[in-house]
């Protein structure tokens, strides 16, 4: 039997397209920015016009092309060994947006999962998720970040696992408030009275309910996730070299910021764009999916 | 009351125990102290030797009880790398932490607070827009990146702002902004919204009703409830961004604060100033959030009697 | 009786974004009097009185043309004032009380201080005047206890006395005129008699004029003087309040009029069924643990239903009556064993399932539905109308797709909606509309006894009337058996074979509909009744409940204490009351009273008391 | 005259016998003195009478020491023999374990040293020691005051563990400037100390402040917080140099930046693997791409700071990537991936540089890779290759090669590199020869094991940079070994404007 769950009107798309409609032109133009982004993203291969990490240790640290010392074909100029800034920068955003959407998407299901948890079953397995919650909360994440990456390893998929659990606590705290909250409506205690399972009220009535305010925190998470993974370039924690992300190019090229800027403004701009244009969707998306102020 | 405040304090005792354990664990975990402590080319049996000194040789178990018991002498410990009592250092770090964290919450608070509210009012003009734009662009440049450029800018270039420590008010400038930029982000957004949840709420319709100038009716009214939930958010969520940030701000402009140690500390190993480090950190986070918990609980006074006794 | 018009409005339009709220409105208000404007929901009440103090444009709104003219010193023309000077006018010359008390008090401020702050804005008074005047308000609102109310804050009250603040609130100034949006439509029957009659009485003090806004006839019946009927943003109807009941002329007062359910016109014959009762309770109790201290005595526990017993036959209506939060929902609840009952015992069909565990208890719940109280609240937003209403049968059924939306499409006709409702969701439903789907989906698995809590509270009387009769019509037809909730006694009376009254967690009395409502026995059940307005301006009376309220026992216990146990005494043929011991026999002795009697006419005050539990 | 320095680095804790780091060396040339001086303007040996006024050998393995009179340290005590006596002895015959490990790989050959009367010591040795002085120039025997630090804590009369422990943070010394303040990783503040018995320091006080951040401390350069900054990548220096008011000096650093190779690994047993991975990597274009050229490289592993025992002649290490390959060949070399460990930031260019090596490593057909590892791996058998540093401790090849690369040293025994008796008896020729001569044919002979089997690569000598401001005199002097900040009188002055 063919499962076919609901789609609301409310759904993602529909929300995005009369969301689109009523928009003012800076939230029309983020969003273009934002798309660009990602399709720039995916055909970076394509469109990069050299190996990434393809060295030319003699001409290292050349300027973007219309200065002097330019080196002919380097758009935007050479790094610190002499590799193509754009084509690093095109890499490097592929990767970021991928490590974020993982990291973002483990976040969700771990902490999810485990919010689901708490609300639904309650009582001790909700003191321990949440026990578990108010710890994360404490440690500053840095740290737990910088014990993985040192138990660990700083391979690609320790890092989106790093960046993954980046935010567990928000979404737990979220689905589990959700969930409680939900728990209380009258809807749940209609579906009870049908006589639902627990794992039918699971996925039936309160999954479809809290996706709204889990998709928004989707959002902040990505644009988090990947401040987070600059951040853990900045210690020396990132990705491996020669790899380029946008926060390992930012990372460490800050140190060539007053001698050699634009080895660095290329991937902070992306980075920039990025954030910001997922920030203004999420807000957008808050909005979209408040069902007071819809009702204005 | 009395059981609510009990009931806060064995909870806090609890998270407080796993995160020492937690702790502690995860530092042996992470790699052998004596590969980053004692460094570079030794033999084999200086290397013993030094295992021994470092008492790293202990069973973890032992280990483990003697750092509970370091709790009790209070010195915890001497640092593996510094050789002074942790106590010392991360006590010595701790306020010049305190003095930046401090410094930025009340630039977020001055500067979210207003803009969150502008935010609300005028949510379909463009000035709400324009707003929002501007407080999310403090989200979108890593604050290492702000940093940097703003010593650029203002240090380098012109020459206005010191960039080493934390001497003077001048000093703080920098680190503050560079410091506040996510905050500032984060609770304009945040005011924001839970301003718009206040501003259609029935009571404000009642508080106009009443004659009330429009400005009266949002501060008065509309503040006095985003506000409730705006301190639900600080202890959370701030005090995450604050760590996180600090480590990188304290770097830059060679705070010493305890991020930079703490980050230092975790990268060498100490693990005696690691621990007291982090365990300091998770104390004054619990400590915050169970304070804002407090006045939350303190300003909303639905929840200031939890039950009221029958009649 | 010349008339000098107070508030004059004169073709009034109103619009939200392109939907026109009001076309073309004229009516004026002379000082002193109180009009009454009345129309089915969404009929553009709200927004008139939001219009008349300009706060409409701030919920989204827009005066599109027309005047609306406040007479007076100064005389001023309401539509064209600024914001400034209209911040003069509100809470000062005109004032408003909304309909819900609780969410139009600020929860984080003091009572005194909302109180206060309209003395200091409007009349200058400083910190500490305003503080004393704000007293005086909240006593003359005939709060008990004033001094104490001042820093109290709204959750600390009951909803009768938030509503009491917020009059006082909006009487603070003397204004001219008062808009009073549906102030007692969310306040129970004994409740709402007290603050009508307080308005009565505040309105005859300081000689303001009232526009009265409500759906209720029998509230316009004993209050007003005119009455102006909105349907769809047109005024229909405008006219003395006895010609618009005895006479109403337009084709919508008259439906209006045929809707509202009067109390005394009739209830169904009760039925003379030898078969066995489809539910029966025995001394069912629900506590549920307020507080769990850390010592042992200091556990609270609320009994919210108490050593209930009833029982319903096939094809019959039992209504239960009572107060907000005297525990119906509770034991409905209890019943559909959506909550653990603490004692007593359930029969559903013969079969005893107070403890039936999880598994069993799913296959019996096809036999009994609930139609739950907020129809909004009880279906979830994010599904559509087909999956929602069919849910109960699908979880027992396994149905195909195919089936779920004949099923649907059948449920859907049954209960009066278009058959495209299918593909919608809830918030695309009126309200009545949504109240179908509730029992749509309650009859999806043709239960055979259905718990309707408050199934029509929420609408409208037209669509209220719409409801009992497909009830009715179902009952008939299936043979369904109802236990219908309400507090709303007329609707009761008309849907109900027998009738059970609760109060305070306990079932106080018990008997056919006829013989409770004629001739109540418990004083709660007395006091009830007495609180009911009669849609009859011509048998307007006093507005106050002229019984003064039984002291309720006290519910809220350590653990371990039982409140205290009420004997059912047999007064007539299947009619019982609850008697404590001590008055047991004396009930027993006195003979049956007429609730006519009036033997409390001197006394004033209605005793009020703090409902904290709600 | 205050100055005030921005060091990359600051110690963690200052105990010049515990210490040999990079860091380390900095700070305690300016607090502290050896018994035998040295002329620091000049490359080549030249011993001068410090704390002690002469030096004679009485017998071949006993040294005789007079003492400067008159000597006061900055705690006011004046120093004695006895002083001596305890500072030599914590080092020869340490039991407290951070001194052991330095002992034991630079002074094991010293006995122990004794009082003769309260202006004399002597010294005994187990075998004829060739270098006398250089290993009483060591910083590690820097003299400090026995009764001081016996009664720092605990038992006044013994010198416990913990006394040493507490003297790293209270540091005291006889050297011209005292350390006034010291917090670990944050600050040392020097103030001149008035009674030193040499000529008087010229800085009233001197602060040395960490600023980790190369750009915060070019910046504090520029905003005049800082007068002297240390550790200048390269690629920085042309942007200061075109500030009028600031200049750079810089020199070739007497350490040698190098690639370390694990000849335990099971892919690297063959010793052509190594010797391919090694003449695969072109060290002069990283000089010139990285150093703009202002590197050394060498071509064995010799520095100019030897002396007599420098010889460039040898070629032990070269640049051919066509026999790299033939090499590989040979071998058999199956494709498996070498990871290449680096730290993150600790060398200048060291993770450009690892980059760079594994870039050129996969031009000859080596499946190379970087990784980036915050800690020592130099003992850890996984390791295959990595860099590192080998600083000239002494100016000897024995301060220098000598004290990794000894048998049973610590590249041995981190379980790295193999010796044997041939080896064993090559060492002994070179270290305790008395024949300079003799001592450099056993280098080059070792130079030539090292050929055949390479368990290292110099890279090069890596150009180390200051930068400061105009007026200010300052630069590092080529008689010390690396990164001495030494502001003694005639190494620091102003010039006046
Ligand atoms: N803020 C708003 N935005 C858009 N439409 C609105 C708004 N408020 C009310 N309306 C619409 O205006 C019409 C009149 O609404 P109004 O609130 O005046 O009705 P009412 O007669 O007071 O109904 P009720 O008895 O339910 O309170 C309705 O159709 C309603 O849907
Ligand atoms: N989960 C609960 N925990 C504690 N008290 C509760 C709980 N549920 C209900 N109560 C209390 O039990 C009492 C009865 O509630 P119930 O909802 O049954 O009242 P009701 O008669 O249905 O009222 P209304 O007419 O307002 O629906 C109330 O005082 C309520 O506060
Ligand atoms: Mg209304
Ligand atoms: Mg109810």
């Amino acid at each position: 039997m063919t499962h076919s769950i609901a789609v609301p009107a409310t759904s993602l798309p529909a929300t995005a397209y009369r969301l689109w409609r009523g928009a003012d032109p800076i939230r029309k133009v983020a969003i273009l920015i934002g798309v660009m982004l990602v399709v720039l993203a995916i055909f970076a291969p394509l469109i990069a016009p050299f190996d990434p990490n393809a060295q030319s240790l003699i001409s290292r640290l050349r300027p973007p092309l219309g200065f002097e010392r330019a080196k002919e074909g380097y758009l935007l100029g050479t790094d610190e060994l002499g590799r193509d800034v754009l084509s690093r920068s095109l890499h490097g955003l592929q990767l970021t947006l991928m490590l974020a959407g993982l990291g973002a998407t483990l976040g969700l299901l771990f902490g999810g999962t485990l919010g689901l948890l708490a609300g639904v079953v309650g009582g001790r397995t909700e003191a321990t998720v949440m026990a578990a919650v108010d710890t994360q909360i404490a440690v500053p994440f840095t740290l737990v970040a910088l014990f993985l990456l040192a138990i660990l390893g700083s391979s690609i998929e320790v890092i989106v696992l790093v960046l993954g659990l980046a935010g567990w606590e928000q979404y737990a705290r979220i689905v589990r408030g959700e969930v409680r909250r939900l728990m209380n409506m009258p809807f749940i205690e209609a579906a009870r009275a049908a006589g639902a399972g627990p794992l039918r009220i699971a996925r039936h009535h309160l999954l479809p309910n809290i996706v709204s305010p889990l998709v928004v925190q989707f959002t902040l998470s990505l644009s988090n996730i990947v401040l987070l993974e600059s951040t853990l370039s900045f210690l020396g924690l990132g990705v491996q070299p020669p790899t380029a992300t946008l926060g390992a190019m930012v990372g460490i090229g800050r140190d060539y910021m007053p001698s050699a800027p634009w080895i660095v403004v290329a991937p902070a701009m992306m980075i920039l764009f990025i954030t910001f244009a997922v920030q203004i969707l999420g807000d957008w998306l808050r909005d979209g999916a408040d069902v007071k102020l819809r009702a204005r | 009351m009395l059981s609510y405040a009990l009931r806060t304090l064995t909870r806090m005792a609890i998270t407080f125990f796993v995160i020492v354990t937690v702790v502690f664990f995860a530092t042996r975990l992470s790699g052998n102290a004596v590969d980053f402590v004692v460094g570079d080319g030794i033999t084999s049996e200086d290397r013993e030797l030094l295992i021994s000194y470092y008492e790293l040789d202990r069973p973890l178990f032992t280990q483990y009880l003697a750092f509970l018991k370091s709790f009790t002498d209070g010195q915890f410990g001497l640092s593996f790398i510094e050789r002074r009592p942790v106590s010392d250092i991360v006590l010595e770090r701790i306020w010049p932490s305190a003095q930046l964290l401090l410094a930025a919450m009340t630039l977020t608070l001055l500067v979210s607070i207003p803009l969150g509210i502008v935010a609300a009012i005028w949510r379909d003009s463009w000035i709400g827009s324009a707003v929002m734009m501007v407080a999310f662009l403090g989200y979108a440049v890593p604050n290492f990146v702000l940093a940097v450029l703003m010593m650029l800018i203002f240090s380098y270039w012109l020459n206005w702002l010191p960039v080493v420590g934390n001497g003077t008010a001048l000093h703080f400038i920098m680190p503050t902004i560079a410091m506040a930029g996510v905050l500032i982000a984060a609770l304009t957004r945040f005011t924001r919204n839970a301003m718009l949840d206040v501003l259609g709420q029935d009571f404000m319709r009642t508080a106009r009703a009443k004659g009330l100038s429009e400005g009266h009716v949002i501060i008065k009214h509309g503040l006095r409830n985003a506000g409730i939930t705006i301190l639900s958010v600080i202890g959370l969520q701030v005090a995450g961004i604050a760590a996180a940030g600090s480590v990188v701000i304290e770097a830059i402009f060679s705070w010493p604060g305890i991020g930079d140690l703490l980050v230092s500390a975790a990268v060498r190993r100490d693990y005696p100033v690691l621990q007291f480090g982090v365990l300091t950190v998770a104390l004054a986070v619990i400590v915050i959030n169970a304070l804002v918990d407090l006045a939350y609980a303190w300003a909303d006074p639905r929840l200031r009697h939890t039950v009221k006794g029958g009649n | 009786m010349t008339r000098s018009p107070l508030l004059t409005l004169e073709n009034l339009s109103l619009s939200f974004g392109s939907h026109n709220a009001v076309r073309d409105l004229s009516f004026d208000i002379a000082r002193g009097e109180t009009l009454a404007l009345v129309g089915e929901s969404g009929s553009g009440k709200s927004a008139t009185a939001l219009a008349i103090l300009r706060l409409i444009e701030r919920e989204g709104g827009r005066i599109d043309g027309g005047r609306i003219v406040l007479h007076g010193t100064p005389t001023l023309e309401l539509s064209t004032l600024s914001d400034r000077q209209m911040q003069q006018v509100r809470g000062n010359r005109v004032s408003m009380i909304f309909q819900e008390p609780m969410t139009a008090l600020n929860p984080v401020m003091p009572l005194g201080e909302q109180v206060a702050e309209v003395m200091r804005l409007h009349q200058g008074l400083g910190t500490d005047a305003a503080r004393l005047a704000a007293r005086d308000a909240l006593a003359r609102v005939k709060i008990p206890e004033p001094d104490r109310r001042l820093d109290q804050f709204p959750h600390e009250l009951s909803g009768g006395l938030r509503q009491r603040v917020m009059i006082a609130m909006a009487l603070a100034c003397r204004p001219d005129l008062l808009i009073a949006d549906e102030p007692t439509t969310a306040l129970d029957v004994t409740t709402q008699a007290e603050i009508l009659a307080l308005m009565r009485q505040l309105q005859d003090e300081i000689g303001m004029a009232v526009l009265f806004i409500t759906h209720d006839m029998g509230v316009v019946a004993s209050l007003a003087e005119r009455v102006v009927v909105l349907k769809s943003g047109m005024k229909v109807e405008e006219g003395g309040v006895e010609d618009v009941f005895l006479r109403p002329r337009a084709a919508y007062t008259r439906t209006l009029m045929a809707a509202t359910p009067k109390l005394g016109s009739g209830a169904p014959k009760p039925l003379r069924s030898a078969k066995a009762p489809v539910l029966a309770v025995e001394n069912l109790a629900v506590r549920f643990a307020v507080r769990r201290g850390l010592r042992r005595g200091a556990d609270l526990d609320y009994h919210a239903v108490n050593d209930v017993s009833f029982s319903i036959a096939p094809g019959e209506t039992l209504g239960l009556v009572g107060e907000s939060g005297c525990g119906k929902s509770t034991l409905a609840r209890a019943v559909m064993r959506l909550i653990a009952p603490s004692g007593g015992r359930i029969r559903l069909e013969g079969q005893d399932i107070t403890h039936l565990g999880g598994a069993e208890m799913q296959s019996l719940r096809q036999r009994v539905q609930m139609v739950f109280q907020d129809p909004f609240a009880s279906l979830n937003p994010r599904m559509p109308v087909v999956d929602l209403i069919t849910e109960p049968a699908h979880i027992h059924a396994r149905l195909s797709r195919r089936a779920r939306r004949a099923l649907a499409a059948e449920l859907l006709e049954k209960v009066g909606l278009e058959p495209d409702a299918a593909d919608r969701f809830p918030h695309q439903f009126s309200g009545g509309q949504r109240q179908r789907l509730c029992i749509a989906r309650a009859l999806s698995v043709r239960p055979a006894l259905i718990l309707a809590d408050e199934a029509v509270s929420a609408l409208d009387v037209s669509v209220a009337r719409q409801i009992t009769d497909l009830m009715g019509r179902l009952q008939a037809e299936d043979g369904v058996s109802f236990l219908f909730i309400s507090h709303d006694i007329a609707v009761v009376e008309r849907v109900s074979h027998r009738i059970a009254v609760m109060w305070a967690g306990q079932i106080v009395e018990t008997g056919r509909t006829e013989d409770v409502l004629h001739n109540p026995q418990h004083p709660y059940t007395q006091r009830l009744l007495s609180a009911i307005p009669v849609p009859d301006p011509s048998r307007r009376k006093g507005l106050q409940p002229e019984l003064a309220a039984p002291t309720p026992p006290g519910l809220l216990l350590p653990t371990g204490q039982q409140p205290p146990e009420a004997v059912m005494v047999r007064v007539a043929e299947d009619h019982f009351v609850a008697a404590q011991d001590g008055i047991e026999s004396l009930l027993l002795a006195i003979p049956p009273q007429l609730p006519q009697a009036k033997e409390h006419d001197d006394v004033s005050a209605p005793a009020v008391r703090e409902t904290q539990h709600c | 005259q205050e100055i005030t320095v921005g060091a990359a680095n600051v110690s963690d804790y200052l105990d010049p016998g515990r210490d040999h780091s990079n860091v380390g060396s900095q700070f305690y040339y300016n607090s502290f003195d050896t018994l035998i001086g040295k002329n620091h303007d000049k490359l080549d040996a030249e011993w001068q009478p410090a704390l002690a006024t002469e030096w004679t050998l009485v017998e071949p393995k006993v040294m005789e020491l007079k003492l400067r009179e008159g000597v006061v340290f900055h705690n006011g005590e004046p120093m004695t023999a006895d002083d001596v006596v305890f500072s030599l002895n914590r080092m020869y015959q340490a039991d407290f374990p951070p001194y052991v490990v330095r002992s034991r790989d630079r002074l094991s050959n010293f006995v122990k040293a004794e009082k003769v009367d309260d202006f004399t010591v002597r010294i005994s040795v187990e075998k004829e020691e060739p270098l006398w002085e250089t290993l009483l120039n060591l910083q590690q025997v820097m003299i400090i005051p026995e009764e001081y630090t016996k009664g720092l804590t605990g038992d006044p009369q013994v010198a416990e563990h913990d006394d040493f422990e507490a003297f790293s943070l209270a540091p005291v010394g006889t050297g011209p400037y005292r350390v006034a303040e010291f917090i670990p990783g944050e600050r040392v503040v020097y103030e001149r100390f008035d009674d030193f018995w040499g000529e008087t320091a010229p800085l009233a006080r001197a602060t040395v402040r960490q600023v980790p951040e190369t750009a915060s401390r070019v910046t504090a350069l520029k905003t005049g917080e800082a007068d002297i900054v240390t550790n200048i990548a390269p690629d920085q220096l042309a942007m200061i140099e075109t500030d009028p008011n600031l200049r750079t000096v810089g020199s070739a650093t007497p350490l040698f930046h190098v690639m370390i190779m694990n000849v335990n690994h099971p892919e690297l047993r063959d010793p052509r693997i190594r010797q391919a991975m090694s003449l695969a990597i072109d060290r002069d274009l990283l000089n010139e791409a990285l150093w703009l050229g202002k590197a050394v490289v060498p071509s064995t592993h010799t520095l100019e700071e030897f002396g007599e025992l420098y010889m460039p002649e040898l070629t032990t290490f070269e640049y051919d990537p066509e026999r790299a390959r033939a090499l590989l060949e040979e071998a058999g070399y199956d494709g498996a991936e070498i990871v290449y460990t680096s730290f993150p930031t600790y060398y200048t260019n060291g993770l450009l540089a690892a980059q760079a090596i594994t870039e050129m490593w996969q031009e000859v057909g080596i499946n190379a890779k970087v990784d980036v590892q915050d800690k020592w791996t130099g003992g850890d058998p996984e390791m295959m290759a990595r860099n590192w540093s080998n600083p000239m401790y002494f100016s000897d090849p024995f301060g220098s090669f000598g004290v990794m690369w000894a048998p049973h040293g610590p590249s041995e025994g981190e379980g790295r590199f193999n010796t044997d008796a041939e080896y064993a008896d090559i060492w002994e020729r070179f270290r305790f020869s008395s024949d300079t001569k003799a001592r450099k044919v056993a280098y080059a002979e070792l130079m030539d094991r090292i050929k055949q089997d390479p368990p290292v690569l110099p890279l090069y000598r890596p150009y180390e940079s200051w930068a400061m401001r105009k007026d200010v005199n300052w630069s590092p002097k080529p008689g010390h070994i690396p990164y001495v900040l030494d502001f003694r009188a005639g190494s620091i002055s102003f010039a006046s404007n």
